[in-house]
């Protein structure tokens, strides 16, 4: 019977069909995604606060929309993928508590400070963009509800991406100052962008039992080099530079050659040694906190006119 | 003509400061869903806001972003409501949010639904889109507001300390002003809208199980308030955040 | 007995000589003074906060170090005042906790809040100026430490309103726009630094008896003159006009005559009705609840500092 | 040249923003005595802002005010130390403010008695002038420290506590900057005072009873950091809330 379930799985999955919250899953399956799910559940939420640093400052109405619609929609996303975690038996609660505790990740690029207002237009061309890459491959994951959230958020993603490259444009036509600000903003930024790929192949776990699960589709590798190819040019436009000497075209691999990131800085800073990490976790668990007694009255409330109801019907 | 200009930055800059101050929310709300509502309507009084600028700026010869950035303290003509700290600062929480939230979008759902027999067209069109905002501005803050009132204990503790903070900037928004007074037809008298948004309140407040606080008047200084941009001490701090990036800048473009 | 020192009291009063704390003196005028000088304490501490608000945001640095040494200057005084009080009898605590609870009244003119940086310049020409003709008299106060503490005072607010007067001196110089926030400045304070000088002496009690007792020398209608008196040439050499119409030099009383207050407002604010009453309460109450935990620290320490000396002994 | 400019500016911007800093307790402290004596640290370490960033100025072709207030964030070069929110805002409380004066003030006046050698004779009678003051700056701390580590056990345990808010950014303290490589014979290089100071700060907790944190190191953008105008979050605000009025008022005289 187990055997039944489990081929029927590995079948779906081959097909390239999709897994549903009510069809049989291996339990690894089952606790990978919700691992994954939340971890991007929470990249999303921690992830308001960098840009939500801005939102009170931005040098203009518009733009100060524009970001906030931004900051919005990735609470939206959040959502989403909670949502997505809950179709697989996960609870946003207790979700949130592994996130306040430290027991779950959430991106490290989170972890950077943003400093000026370039970093509103740099974390859109090229952290949104590095988080596109990775998950336009996720629209088609084998589990449907992921898939589904995913091609919404990567809609949304393409979106603020643009935002965030007009914003940079913008301000490159501008004054010598806000162009220094923007190529200073990039020079912080890159290193860490090519990091949300994840270690190298040779470093990197999980990756193939996620590969045959159709979970993941591409190596770290393989995105950080398409993710490089896509921007290089787009820096050109833009009339600034990578800080990455080794950078530059290979004519034989058809490809961007380009240096390896620091990977000590990469490994300290997911281990919570990064310049924000305590920052972004203590501003969670206050607002989780100070929130409490509005959500048990919310509940309390609810559970009172659930009686109420029953009492009349 | 000039009444017009500072008409528009009455209404304008109700919508402008309170919105700077909701946005304060973001990422800092008691549950997702909240922080979406809340960044909602700071996006909506953010968008009637520029509509707003960008009007009085047709008659003063200046962009929506010379209005907000480079006017001073002075010169912003908002209600005082609109600018103190309920929250998540140390002057509130979400109880107090809501009970401001509250009173004024009922306020200025009253006050728009009149506005939109303005003779002044684009004032009228503005009222229009408007509306649909307000109305669930006041309801969000209607069904909260219930809920915490008959939810804990403490959550109804916290909402009626909420309406007594802010009680007494309630007088203000029913104050006829001078520039009220000059644009008969184009401006709505606020006064005439008293009883109307007393209504409201006093069937949220039933509905909710909280006491409607006593009728206090904040003191104002030589007779004027915000509509005369005399402000409270909480303006100063707002403003300078929400300038500085702009005028370090100038001559920039955004 | 009792009457034989109740009469050497008299005498002493009577003649300018000062009541030293270890000598006799009547309940009442005791009381009177722990009050009134109470008041004035208070008077200097809420002080700070109006002023305080602009430390921060001060235009200059050598403005911010100005600023910040007058306010310091403020907790100084408050300082000597509580001393006084206690050389009564009286203990700080206590009058603290009656401010906090609002049992004891402190000058309103803290109420109204201060709105540019033209304000610390009004309020140190306008009304530290009003507060040293309130003051200046009381440097001959009969109660010895009052007096004393008031010299030093008196000596102090003469430099602050020298540097207020010189503040606004420049800003008068400047540009067309602090011109105008000196004299919008000037219209908002005038008023309330009128009624510094405490309701009519028609309206006013205790001034009798505070007058025989040497506590209060002048009416507050004639100390209230002589600051109109002081002010109109300081003001036309600043270049600026005070808000009332009824302003004029009068050639027959050799004074300015001058319009009423508004003495329903001066009430509204005794009474906490203010701008700021609460907002100056609550600040107080704050600094006053957080810091209970290191007083205590500091008394804990103490008294085991003092047990192991004693062990010594 | 351009070095010691960079030079003053650092020592000038440490002082200039912890007197910031400092001087938000102005009115909040637990006793009016402690108000006094923060105002006066707060004026003292003002002061040698001034002079120093007079001196950078003269170098620069700018005035402190110029450098105070129309330099933008990238541009400071204080330690983070001096910046980050150790109360009376939500960042700390009177322990953590404790800590930080005791760390910060030891390691200044470690600097400022061999910078009293410098071959910039400026610099030089700078240094002579800030010792006595911040050697009462640092017993001011110690005295504060011992009290708090001693007093009760709340006491304790928030002094411990401060400690370990501010020990990340200790080890800035002591990383020789390329600026100060540039400049020997007139710069002092922090590394060469980091026993000495370790020495003190061992002795002060000691007699406190309080336990020295780990020494963790506070993660770098880049490997940059406050020398490098590299700042945290909490800078922007901070200087937001310095220099709004003095930008609103281009051309204005103070």
């Amino acid at each position: 019977m187990a055997d039944d379930l489990e081929l029927r799985f590995e079948r779906t999955v081959q097909a390239e069909a999709r897994i549903e919250p009510r069809d049989w899953m291996p339990d690894g399956y089952r606790k990978t995604l919700i691992r994954q799910i939340a971890q991007h559940a929470h990249s999303e939420i921690i992830g308001m606060q960098p840009e939500g640093n801005w939102i009170s400052r931005a040098p203009s109405l518009r733009r100060k929309a524009i970001l906030l619609a931004k900051v919005q929609d990735e609470a939206g996303h959040g959502l989403y993928l909670y949502s997505a975690t809950e179709t697989l038996g996960a609870d946003r609660e207790d979700l949130t508590t592994k996130l306040i505790e430290g027991r779950q990740k959430y991106s490290s690029i989170f972890n950077y400070p943003t400093l000026t207002f370039a970093d509103v237009g740099v974390i859109g061309w090229l952290v949104d963009g590095a988080a596109i890459c990775n998950q336009v491959p996720l629209c088609r994951t084998s589990y449907g509800p992921y898939a589904r959230a995913m091609i919404r958020i990567c809609k949304e993603e393409s979106f603020h991406q643009r935002q965030g490259y007009e914003l940079l444009m913008t301000m490159m036509r501008g004054t010598q100052q806000q162009r220094d600000m923007v190529q200073d903003s990039v020079n912080r930024w890159w290193w860490p962008a090519l990091m949300m790929f994840g270690p190298p192949d040779s470093e990197s776990t999980n990756t193939e039992q996620s590969m045959a699960w159709r979970i993941k589709r591409d190596t770290n590798d393989e995105l950080r080099q398409k993710f490089v190819n896509m921007s290089v040019p787009q820096a050109e436009a833009l009339g600034v530079t990578f800080p990455d000497p080794e950078l530059k075209w290979n004519e034989e691999r058809g490809q961007y050659d380009f240096g390896s990131p620091d990977w000590d800085e990469f490994w300290q800073v997911v281990k919570g040694g990064g310049v924000c990490n305590e920052q972004r976790i203590a501003h969670r668990r206050k607002a989780h906190e100070d929130g409490a007694w509005v959500r048990e009255a919310a509940a309390a409330h609810a559970q009172k006119q659930a009686v109420v109801k029953e009492g009349a019907a | 003509k000039d009444a017009l200009a500072a008409y528009c930055l009455m209404l304008g800059d109700d919508a402008l400061i309170f919105s700077q101050r909701l946005a304060e929310w973001c990422s800092r709300a008691p549950e997702l869903e909240e922080d979406i509502a809340l960044a909602n309507i700071a996006l909506d009084l953010l968008g009637q806001a520029r509509m707003l600028l960008t009007r009085a700026g047709e008659v003063l010869g200046k962009s929506e972003d010379e209005l907000a950035y480079l006017r001073d303290e002075r010169e912003f003509r908002n209600v005082h409501l609109a600018e103190i700290d309920c929250g998540p600062g140390p002057g509130g929480d979400f109880g107090t949010t809501i009970a401001r939230l509250l009173v004024f979008s009922s306020w200025r759902l009253a006050l728009f639904s009149r506005l939109r027999g303005s003779a002044d067209p684009v004032l009228a069109a503005i009222a229009e889109k408007g509306l649909k905002e307000l109305a669930y501005h006041r309801d969000h803050a209607a069904q909260w507001t219930v809920r915490l009132g008959d939810g804990t204990d403490e959550s109804h503790r916290r909402v009626q300390a909420g309406l007594e903070r802010v009680w007494p900037f309630v007088d203000e928004l029913f104050a006829t002003h001078a520039v009220e007074t000059r644009l008969p037809g184009v401006a709505v008298d606020p006064a005439s809208v008293k009883s109307e948004v007393d209504g409201v309140l006093d069937a949220v407040l039933s509905a909710a199980g909280l006491t409607r606080p006593a009728d206090t008047r904040a003191a104002r200084v030589a007779g004027m308030a915000g509509r005369d941009g005399v402000h409270t001490e909480a303006m100063g701090y707002l403003l300078a955040e929400m300038q500085h990036l702009h005028r370090s800048l100038p001559g920039a473009v955004w």
